[in-house]
């Protein structure tokens, strides 16, 4: 499935653009600090309006003016930079979110197997609240695959993880990139992460 | 240690306390998720509308009702023609009365609950496929759940103490609309009636405390465990 | 059983009415449903359209008013009872004074103040107005009354030592312990104090009638006689 | 347009409501403290003690104020030997009485707020220096600050219309304790007085919304604008 | 400055204990997810008290089940793994938080030097929501160092910044170790950080 992106939205006193498109396979965002890269995800996955463009995976248009399709339509599975887990439920519930809504054949992971390639087996019964940086991160990671996503966007997916549990979940990603050919737009500013997953990188700046 | 006829004053006071605070629940929440979410031209109307029972004297306020819900007024009499529902004198009228006297304050408290929900946790449900009503029912509501629980100890213990605009509304019917503050008005009027007056007034402060006691409880069973387990 | 008739009474009434409505009940008659609460509540329903039977007002003022709109049963208004007006202390006061024309209320008031029902609204502050103005001396204790909410809030009041003196009626000040009757004003004084009753054109209860009859008859009367007030 | 009687009850009102609620605000805010931040014995007698003046109708309140600060009270007779003070038939005791039947109003209101304040931003705050006290002003303070609004609202527009404990406690003399709502219950007694009702009742609502856009304009000026920023 | 931490807490059903002492210059405290790092940087500063043990910092006992010295007493900048910027304060409100309340005696560096070096110069009238992930974790270093703290704790500093911010801060990282001469506990996952940065590492683990 290929990436048609070319969108443009202004922020306070900034403007964000981004055009590229994409094969299959894993497309890293680089770039600066406040380059863009957050914003041009949170528009793929219909949580900031681009101000022009279109935006299409394969061959859904998910947005082009006339179309903007809602977050939950899009299919997208994101892990945010900061988290966002649900404080007012436990990890297995924060987990099973998204697995519950979308319907049986959407799903392509059940929560056994995100809970043993994750290691957060014995955090099924914490509250977010008391999970530890890298913990919360991957359960923010199990939380967006198990919604049986069709696009995948991950904003620093591993920044605090150690490096076992990094090259491990890597190691998945890439499955997830081979195997489920699933589009992957995949922000990190490490080049050995980007050097290993990448397809192509594409680079968000001024 | 309670006279029948104090068991029916304070069956009566629960009956009208717990039917308007629950049957004010959605309609104040729904007030409440539009005045925090929503700018529209008449938006400090409606928010100076929700306070008025608040700003006005309860018995103007019964009075108002008794204007249009009695049976010459237009509500009134257009509910007596199509339900054939009379309020007069009746408990619904005092749970009519109690409901908005205690509007505003459960519209208050819910709005700061809703106001202080992060968004962000809504966008993030967005993405995991839940629809704006479902992102509603698992994210926004239950994060809003302090609010609603201080809405409905407030509410709940307004109603209980509500005087002015229900014996302005519905008279003083007892086993109808004699709740425990008009009951304890009568009581005030007889001369030596101290002794009841204390003993009824005992009466609604422990009604109120066992509201408070159960919501405290509902509170930590809840929101508070999640906390508990924090830093 | 056929239900009592609903019975809108002004609050001063409470102890009294509840009793000769036992009494009613008690020859076999259901029992009545006494609603007790301020005469401008209780008229202001009949006004609105409420379903009851008998109204028994603490002035003629708001019957008036009810008539007026049409909402009596016509021929059955009648004076049900009368009242005095007392002044009343504290009952560890020791004031002397007797209610006449130019008596020093002023003086001995000071610098307290004189607790009333709110006399431009209240029927017993009215009376107490009408009368403090006959005698000559409502001028010189205008500034210093304490209009209350009604009688009993107004004995409240002295009962509590927060004004000196007040005027309430005979029937209130008896059965209080915490205040004492100074002295009881000349019936000429004041427009008579009258409690009207009358039936209402909204009635559907025919017992209505035989209990404002009852209330009316001497037992009726003896009733209220005992509770201090006196005949029209 | 208002007759000077009308423009001294006004301001009377405004006098009486202003200062009842700026005298609650630090004394609500210090309860309201308490008891969203510790877990202690007594909390719940607290926590019912302050919802009490809601419960009980509002007449009885004031003769519990009568019986306590009028001259054979405790608090009266101490106050008038130590300071020469009373509060009888004074717009101070009219303050009194609608300070205490705003303040479980305003504590609510602030403890919700204060319940949402994230503590972690206090740590912050420690790690920098900051003293307990100065973490309070800097930090937490205005992060309740929608809580401390709300209640300023809430407990203003309940003053504005607080009826019962004041006829009750300081009775109803012009220019001193008779406020918009004593004037309007005089006027409801007297047959024909509904167009006084009338009149009187929209200067309360005015009053109100006066206040309302007051504090929707604070909060956009403070906390909304952070708001809007973010996204 | 030499530190001296023997510290023992437990968490729920986890228990976190550390026993280290490091010489003066930068401490990598290391370890995988879930370890109890930050548990033990909280520790130090104040934030989450240990249930026996001692911190001591050159001559100053900051905690020894005696003594227990209060955060604002320990002279410690913690730079978090999750920001906490004032929300309610603009960008320079927030970095000048606690340089405003230390006497000017104990200040070592200006709002200036702060700005320019961590580039945050056109977002000082930004309110924290509005920025990115990288920007709002440059404020909140800043924010430590202007508070002229004695020892540096750094939870993750880097972990959302692009290559060329990251060497620049390092840079100034590296001065605050050689010519300050501050002792700095410094929590990263990433090897080449820590090469480059460490004196000594300390492993926490189970
Ligand atoms: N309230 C609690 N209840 C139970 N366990 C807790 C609680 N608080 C923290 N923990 C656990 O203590 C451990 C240490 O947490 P800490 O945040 O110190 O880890 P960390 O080493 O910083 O990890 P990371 O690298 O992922 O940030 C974690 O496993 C965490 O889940
Ligand atoms: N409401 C706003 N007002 C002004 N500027 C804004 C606003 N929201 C975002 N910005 C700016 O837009 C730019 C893009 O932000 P974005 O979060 O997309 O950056 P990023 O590339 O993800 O950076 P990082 O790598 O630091 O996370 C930033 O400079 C940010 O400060
Ligand atoms: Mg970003
Ligand atoms: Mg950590």
């Amino acid at each position: 499935m290929a990436i048609d992106i070319d969108v443009a939205r202004r922020l306070g006193d900034r403007s964000i653009a981004a055009r590229f498109t994409a094969g299959p396979g894993l497309t890293a965002l680089f770039g600066p600090s406040g380059a863009g890269k957050t914003s041009v995800l949170n528009m793929v996955a219909g949580l900031l309006r681009p101000d022009r463009g279109h935006i299409r995976i394969g061959d859904r248009t998910l947005f082009d003016g006339a179309i903007d399709l809602p977050p939950e339509a899009r299919r997208v599975g994101y892990v945010f930079q900061d988290g966002r887990l649900f404080p007012h439920r436990r990890v297995r519930a924060n987990l099973t979110y998204g697995h519950d809504i979308v319907p049986a054949a959407n799903r392509w992971m059940t929560l056994d197997e995100a809970v043993q390639f994750l290691g957060i087996g014995h955090l099924l019964d914490r509250w977010p609240h008391s999970l530890s940086g890298g913990e919360a991160q991957r359960v923010a990671i199990g939380r967006a695959l198990l919604a049986g996503p069709e696009i995948l966007l991950m904003d620093e997916p591993l920044s605090s993880l150690d490096t076992a549990r990094r090259s491990d979940i890597m190691v998945v990603i890439e499955r997830i990139r081979d195997e489920l050919k699933l589009p992957i737009l995949y922000v990190s500013h490490d080049r050995a992460e980007i050097d290993r997953l990448a397809t192509s990188v594409v680079e968000i700046g001024e | 240690m309670l006279s029948p006829e104090e068991w029916e004053i304070v069956a009566l006071s629960l009956k009208v306390g717990g039917v308007a605070v629950l049957a004010t629940l959605p309609i104040a929440f729904a007030i409440a998720w539009v005045l925090a979410r929503y700018r529209f031209p008449g938006r400090v109307v409606l928010d100076a509308l929700v306070h008025l029972p608040l700003v006005l004297p309860p018995v103007v306020t019964g009075w108002l009702l008794l204007i249009a819900f009695g049976p010459f007024g237009p509500i009134g009499r257009w509910l007596e023609s199509w339900f054939g529902v009379s309020l007069m004198f009746r408990w619904t009228g005092a749970a009519l009365a109690a409901a908005i006297m205690a509007l505003p304050l459960m519209v208050r408290a819910m709005r700061l609950s809703i106001e202080g929900v992060d968004r962000r946790l809504e966008g993030a449900a967005r993405t995991l496929g839940a629809s704006p009503w479902h992102s509603f029912w698992t994210i926004s509501l239950p994060l809003a759940l302090p609010g609603i629980l201080a809405a409905l100890v407030l509410g709940f213990a307004r109603s209980i103490g509500e005087f002015g605009a229900t014996i302005t509304f519905v008279s003083n019917i007892p086993g109808e609309t004699r709740t425990l503050p008009l009951a304890i008005y009568s009581a005030l009027q007889v001369p030596g009636g101290e002794a009841m007056v204390t003993r009824l007034a005992l009466l609604s402060v422990a009604l109120s405390l066992g509201a408070l006691i159960l919501s405290e409880w509902l509170v930590r069973r809840t929101h508070g465990e999640r906390q508990r387990h924090g830093d | 059983q056929e239900r009592g008739p609903v019975v809108l009474a002004a609050a001063s009434l409470q102890e009294s009415l509840t009793e000769a409505a036992n009494a009613w009940a008690a020859k076999g008659h259901a029992k009545p449903v006494l609603s007790f609460a301020a005469s401008s509540a209780l008229a202001r329903q009949v006004m609105a359209g409420a379903p009851a039977d008998l109204f028994l007002s603490a002035d003629e003022e708001w019957m008036d008013a009810v008539a007026k709109a049409g909402l009596l049963r016509a021929g059955t208004r009648t004076t049900l009872l009368g009242n005095r007006l007392v002044l009343i202390a504290p009952a560890s006061s020791q004031v002397r004074l007797t209610p006449a024309r130019g008596f020093a209320l002023a003086k001995a008031l000071g610098t307290g103040r004189l607790a009333l029902a709110d006399p431009d609204a209240v029927p017993a502050g009215k009376y107490a107005k009408a009368a403090l103005t006959h005698l000559g001396v409502w001028s010189s204790v205008a500034a210093k009354v304490a209009p209350a909410e009604n009688v009993r809030a107004a004995m409240a009041l002295v009962e509590r030592g927060a004004a000196p003196l007040g005027i309430v009626y005979a029937t209130d000040a008896r059965a209080s312990k915490a205040v004492r009757v100074v002295g009881t004003f000349p019936a000429s004084s004041h427009p008579p104090i009258r409690y009207p009753v009358a039936l209402l054109k909204a009635s559907r209860i025919k017992d209505a009638a035989g209990f404002r009859a009852f209330l009316l008859s001497k037992q009726g009367r003896a009733i209220f006689a005992r509770h201090g007030f006196s005949a029209p």
